[in-house]
């Protein structure tokens, strides 16, 4: 069954460092199913051009804090992909 | 015990020396950790860095981490700044200061906000290498 | 790999930003550790500190101390200064500084380094209290 | 069998700190039996007045090194006898 408008919800994705390289943009506006969860989200995202090479389970923060991939969306939540963090000092698996 | 909590990213130059006077004369111990841009990372040489920053997350979630640390260690300060933007070589990337009254409690804390600085942070470096190629560190990850 | 170690005994004051610059830009990481005369011990409200050293010997222990440290972690530089004689509150007893390419080192070593200090250096401590009287740390181990 | 003069040697002991206080010196030169142990002089020290409460194993340095009880002497060594140190920052036990 296709979603009405009705149930559809825009949430803002938010795009940083080479995820952003990817996309060529920061930030994304989504439509997904409201109180879909983040992982359909990402999977709706990885539809996009280019953007097939996200990780299918990246690290994600909606409104500032880490949730998990079964967090449920709310309309107009910010969501963040947030690559793979190397402290800011060290090279990632290096160290 | 309360401690003193200071949490906050920068586009602008840290300077170490400001947060040498951190504590008061309860606190026996204080260590100071200093991660500067170094010229060679996995056997390349290194020109500079960059860092990008998500801006509005990051300030928040270094002050969970220093109130998280402050809450497991009896220390009396607890302090980290980390740099945005383009930072030069020998430059400070991150500079965290602990305060204690014994010196324990000021190592383990310092280590611990480091180690949740390096995981949780989000920030992201560029390495700019001696060729001029770049690369966003940790980028290997990505199914690509 | 060598390291660039210096042992200091000192009577002057401390100004731990002398230390601050140590290391070169092949070092990612520099840890220091600042210890200093806190304002109470053991209960007691402490109103300064007076180091006594067995000045021939200190020095050369301390030098012992680096260099071993210095073979046991991968550090481009260790250094020690302890001070001497009467030392006011929220003085500096003893400074570390330790740089390294890679934190985790830069931290172990400082700590090994303090711990041995503590061990090791003959340099003892009075106490002199607010209400006047003085002990020396440690006297409780002796047979009397 | 007492030692004859030519038997004896003289040795140097330094004291500080709290062992210093009770001796009221910081310095005394001691007569010893030739090659005698670090051990044999810290018992003809406990002798001396004020000194019975040293310790009877202390630690002890000769010549600026630390060294075992069992450490034989050498005529003009240094013997300084070592009270608890406390890195200089801490007290003893409480750290």
């Amino acid at each position: 069954m296709q979603p009405s408008p009705e149930d559809l919800s825009t949430v803002t994705v938010l795009l940083f460092a080479h995820y952003r390289d990817l996309a060529e943009d920061s930030s994304i506006e989504l439509q997904v199913p409201t109180g879909a969860t983040v992982r359909k989200a990402v999977a709706l995202l990885r539809g996009l051009p280019g953007l097939d090479s996200l990780p299918s389970e990246p690290t994600v923060a909606v409104n500032r804090e880490y949730v998990s991939l079964d967090h449920s969306l709310a309309p107009n939540d910010e969501i963040a992909l947030i690559p793979p963090v190397a402290g800011g000092l060290f090279a990632g698996g290096v160290e | 015990m309360s401690s003193h909590i200071v949490a906050r990213i920068t586009a602008q130059p840290i300077r170490p020396e400001e947060i040498l006077k951190a504590g008061s004369s309860a606190d026996g111990a204080v260590v100071h950790f200093v991660g500067r841009v170094r010229d060679h990372n996995g056997g390349r040489s290194v020109r500079r860095l960059h860092y990008e920053a998500y801006a509005d997350m990051a300030e928040r979630e270094l002050l969970s981490i220093l109130t998280e640390v402050a809450d497991d260690w009896d220390v009396s300060h607890v302090e980290a700044v980390h740099r945005t933007g383009t930072v030069e070589l020998g430059e400070t990337s991150v500079a965290i200061v602990v305060a204690a009254t014994h010196r324990a409690a000021a190592y383990e804390a310092s280590m611990q906000v480091m180690e949740q600085i390096k995981q949780r942070l989000p920030i992201w470096k560029r390495e700019e290498y001696a060729d001029g190629t770049e690369v966003w560190v940790g980028a290997v990850a990505v199914e690509m």
